[in-house]
């Protein structure tokens, strides 16, 4: 079982490196709508420097739900995912092994480049340092929930968008702790209470998610 | 060993066959037939676990495969009409990974051999979507020859897009693998080979479901 | 992806009778009928009640009276996706086919009155707060649940196959609804920190007894209707899904459609 | 050729009607992007119409940006796109048919909706009214220059991050015309440049673009 | 009619075929042969137009393929392997957008008509992703019922996932085109009824580029 899990990972990580365009996509997005939002609203540093957190925290959300309705279409696609269900190992297992490779590739990297897009806000080295951990401890979750969505949507028409609309709504916890994790230390306040319940909230769905998604993909395939 | 009860597939609200029952023991090759639409990919899928029938049984020695752990997963090999491959991975990559998948973990010379007697000799390692749409299906059907300890291969049109001398290796390999005690149930519009040694043959077109 | 099969014995059980679409239509045809007019006859005492009975606001003046619309229109919207949710589980655990046609026909009602709250508050804080909308902690949690109604209702639309609809709408909602507590919160930390005074709700002092009967009463008049919506949906719901089916082809038969 | 254009404008119209959960959802990712800007930055009202205009117009962007890669990526897939490569009609005809129906279902309900998003932010009437016609102006131009964006991609695997870099300078202007627009309203002077620019911008596109697009598809076929 | 010079194929730098030459007259029916992955559907794709050749060339009527205006449009028909259909739309949809684009307008009777033929009855409206493989085949053949008055059809491997009635139906079709003048180059594997009309054919197994 372990050793499907690390073939698994593996392969969802070659696929990511042979098409690694699509990576650096999602990482040009993140940018984008990072550095796009002083060229909209106006350079006033007290100004940037107040959305400056939640700026760079929308931006990871919108990149991370930009690629995870393609993490199971492709396979369900070319039916592959077909393949998946039919096999000996568990579904969830297969799951979390498609999920965490997704995380690796998509996500890790956003956690590196915020704190440098942070200081295009003017934030300071204690706040971009919560921005990345903050960032690290609540992604695997917006993961998971997407990942929830995606499996939810497969096949159908329209998926990309269908799991925007899904997921927003539940993504806004982990957004508003973040930010929140962010401010406080802009502030001079402790961050740590934030951090915490991001990081129990990325646990819980750790739990729960692989289950809920191999279930999803279960109601696709009866 | 395969034995399925009163079978009737409905698909969007459309009824598709009823009242479908056989029984398969071992050793045997059943080719299911019918016109365009009459149902073939939708019972194998169903055979698979793809697709819940909406009446009926399906039982994988004697216990009806809903239940089954994984017991049946290794015994049954499905291949539908998509090749289930990644045109992102080289030949060797897909094969690897489809095994393991499946339970099995053959090693790189056992792939690469297999590979070679598909005839994708210097095509190890090309990414899939370069090949042509036959060299594709040779590759998928390379995993058959990785899974001669199955019991029960289900196979969708395995003849399309394959040459003659691809269609004879075929031939062979679901020969051998009835020698060998395991089942065949396929599905095919072309005249094949194999015609003497089918035992079994379920017509679809005479349960159309009236509608 | 073996579901288990339904249990039969739960099935066969006599509290699962009406969980059959074929007893269930009947027995929802005539009890709409009741509720709406029920609902009619509430409706039109709790409007008299606000709009007659109910004294002037000494702070607000006559605005104030969007209260009896907007509080049970709000108190609906999060019941409604409660029960859809408990449908939605009892549908995903039993395989009982009504569940997910219950789910589905509450949605848009649930849909219909957090539009309702929405729009009555912003009808409401314009008077009183000088803005249309405000990013106050229940305002931003009822937009949210207005977006997973949405989700909801986009998710079932874009899966044509009904049984499929039913579980993964069904899977949807639960997830929505162990996020719904954790939305609330996190919505209401992440104000507390920013709003402060500025935005409060200017209550009236105490609520006078004829405003609270109001409210009750109009409450119940929504309760009224929202069974009354309900069970006609479920019928058409009904039909739509069992129209192959023996019983409704003999009720085709009769005429009685 | 005309009868052809129309055929095609109707085909993708009635495409998109049949998948009109898609538009909604485009319409609906628009009002949760700019939902979401709140609940990371917080609740001030004067920070709120600081950045109103800014938000809304990122969020039009965005969801152009999402929906055009996808414009010919399903056509390339099934191969219909082969067929208008093949046809007797010109292909910028053909293409620019595609855009057209494109902006109509995916973008105008854009410029209506953005007005009720600026009053959430507290954007005055004059201000609301601008907004949508810079929106209206605007989007002609996101949608063609996505459009070449996404033609670009069809053919050359692994060009699609160059693309990108190559559309995110052609988008600024537009993004920035359509926020100075906005902000000079709301300022009390006039906007009238801003829009003329606008205007002036979309012209160019339109009498550019599809030649660009049909030479792009052309590239990925030869 | 069409007249093919010392075509040479090359693809992803890896040669497919070289020095192909022929000249097609008006109702003559070409099959062109070879293993899979000797280049039956890159020599296809470049009569149609859609892939350059890595030298030689390829005229119509005298004139090179590139430098035609729509002339060539008209009268080529090329069908690949996929059916270039929407499975949004209907078949009654998708056929008429596809004769549009081909520029031809015929009415929706004789659309009904042609989908008659293939056996799509009651199927006018249903979208066509509901379809089996066998039928969204069928419907993308109709296209062919309503361009007879093209002059060359090119079609990839037309006969695959077609059941015997399908498969007789168009070869009928194909007999009547030859017969009203027009030329047809076509790929199969499959043994098909129409082989004493074979006129001309073209073995790339021969032509194989040393590599
Ligand atoms: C768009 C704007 C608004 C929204 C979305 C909204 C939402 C809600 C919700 C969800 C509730 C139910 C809370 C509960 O029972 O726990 C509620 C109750 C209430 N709302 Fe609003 N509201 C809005 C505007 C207003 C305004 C402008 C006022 C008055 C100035 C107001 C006064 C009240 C009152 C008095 C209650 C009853 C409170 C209670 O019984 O606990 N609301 N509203
Ligand atoms: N997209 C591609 N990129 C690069 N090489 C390709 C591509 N498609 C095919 N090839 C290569 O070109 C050669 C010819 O392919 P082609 O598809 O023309 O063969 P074919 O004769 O149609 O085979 P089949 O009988 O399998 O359909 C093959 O060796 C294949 O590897
Ligand atoms: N995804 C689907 N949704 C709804 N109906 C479908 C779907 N797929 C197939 N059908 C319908 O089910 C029937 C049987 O389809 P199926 O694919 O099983 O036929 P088949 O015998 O494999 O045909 P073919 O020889 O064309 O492959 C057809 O009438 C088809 O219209
Ligand atoms: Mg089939
Ligand atoms: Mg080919």
């Amino acid at each position: 079982m372990l050793k499907v899990f690390k073939a698994l990972v593996k392969r969802d990580m070659t696929l990511a490196w042979r098409r690694r365009t699509d990576l650096l996509n999602a990482v040009l997005f993140f940018v984008m709508v990072s550095s796009l939002f002083p060229l909209a609203i106006g350079a006033d540093p007290k100004l940037l420097r107040l959305i400056g957190p939640g700026v760079v925290w929308v931006g990871a959300l919108l990149s991370c739900q930009l690629t995870l309705p393609r993490l199971f279409a492709s396979d369900h696609a070319d039916q592959t995912l077909e393949a998946m269900v039919l096999a000996p190992t568990p579904l969830s297992v297969l799951v979390l092994a498609k999920v965490l490779s997704h995380w690796l590739c998509a996500n890790m990297p956003l956690v590196f480049i915020a704190p440098v897009l942070g200081m295009q806000f003017g934030l300071g080295p204690e706040a971009l340092g919560v921005l990345a951990l903050s960032l690290a401890l609540g992604t695997p979750s917006l993961s998971l929930i997407g990942a929830i969505a995606g499996a939810l949507t497969l096949g159908l028409r329209g998926a990309g968008m269908l799991v925007a609309l899904l997921v927003l709504p539940l993504y806004c916890p982990v957004l508003i702790m973040g930010c929140l994790a962010v401010e406080a230390t802009v502030s001079g306040l402790s961050p740590e209470p934030y951090l915490l319940l991001l990081a129990a909230f990325s646990l819980a769905t750790v739990a729960i998610g692989p289950w809920a998604i191999a279930t999803a993909i279960g109601i696709a395939y009866e | 060993m395969l034995q399925v009860k009163q079978l009737t597939c409905v698909r969007a609200d459309r009824p598709v066959f009823q009242g479908l029952s056989f029984d398969l023991k071992a050793s045997r090759l059943m080719q299911v037939v019918g016109v365009n639409g009459s149902g073939k990919t939708s019972l194998l899928r169903i055979l698979a676990g793809l697709l819940k029938p909406a009446e009926g049984s399906v039982s994988w020695r004697g216990m009806p495969i809903e239940q089954q752990t994984s017991d049946y997963s290794l015994a049954r090999v499905y291949m539908g009409h998509a090749n289930a491959l990644k045109g992102d991975l080289s030949a060797m990559e897909n094969l690897h990974w489809a095994c393991l998948l499946a339970g099995r973990d053959p090693t790189q010379p056992v792939i690469a051999e297999a590979l070679n007697h598909w005839g994708l000799n210097r095509r190890h390692h090309l990414p899939l979507r370069v090949l042509s749409q036959g060299q594709q299906r040779r590759a998928a059907l390379a995993r058959l020859s990785l899974l001669l300890d199955a019991k029960l291969w289900l196979l969708d049109e395995p003849f399309a897009a394959l040459d003659t001398e691809a269609q004879e290796a075929l031939e062979h390999l679901i020969a051998r693998f009835l020698d060998e005690g395991g089942s065949v149930i396929l599905t095919t519009h072309q005249a094949f080979g194999l015609s003497p040694r089918i035992t079994d043959r379920v017509d679809l077109d005479r349960l159309r479901a009236s509608c | 992806m073996s579901s288990a099969t339904p249990n039969q014995a739960l099935i066969g059980s006599r509290w699962f009778k009406y969980a059959s679409p074929a007893t269930f239509y009947p027995l929802a045809g005539t009890l709409a009928p009741w509720f709406a007019v029920l609902s009619l006859l509430l409706f039109g005492l709790g409007l008299y009640i606000s709009f007659f009975v109910a004294p002037t606001d000494a702070q607000q003046g006559e605005a104030y009276r969007i209260i009896f619309i907007h509080v049970p229109a709000a108190w609906m919207s999060m019941v409604i996706y409660l029960a859809m949710a408990f449908w939605a589980g009892l549908g995903l655990a039993f395989h009982t086919r009504l569940s997910g046609m219950m789910a589905s026909a509450l949605a848009p009602s649930g849909a219909l009155f957090t539009v309702i709250a929405l729009w009555t508050g912003a009808f409401w804080g314009k008077p009183t707060w000088g803005a249309w909308w405000v990013w106050d902690a229940r305002l931003t949690s009822e937009l949210l649940l207005l977006f997973l109604y949405l989700g909801f209702m986009a998710l079932q639309a874009a899966i044509e196959d009904p049984r499929r609809a039913d579980r993964a709408g069904a899977l949807l909602a639960l997830v929505g609804v162990v996020n719904i507590p954790i939305i609330y919160f996190s919505v209401q930390w992440w104000n507390t920190l920013h709003q402060g005074a500025s935005v409060s709700f200017t209550r009236a002092p105490s609520m006078a007894m004829t405003m609270l009967e109001g409210m009750m009463v109009m409450s119940l008049a929504c309760w009224a209707y929202v069974f009354a919506v309900v069970l006609w949906r479920v019928r058409k719901i009904i039909l739509i899904r069992e129209r192959n089916s023996d019983w409704v082809r003999q009720l085709q038969q009769k005429g009685v459609l």
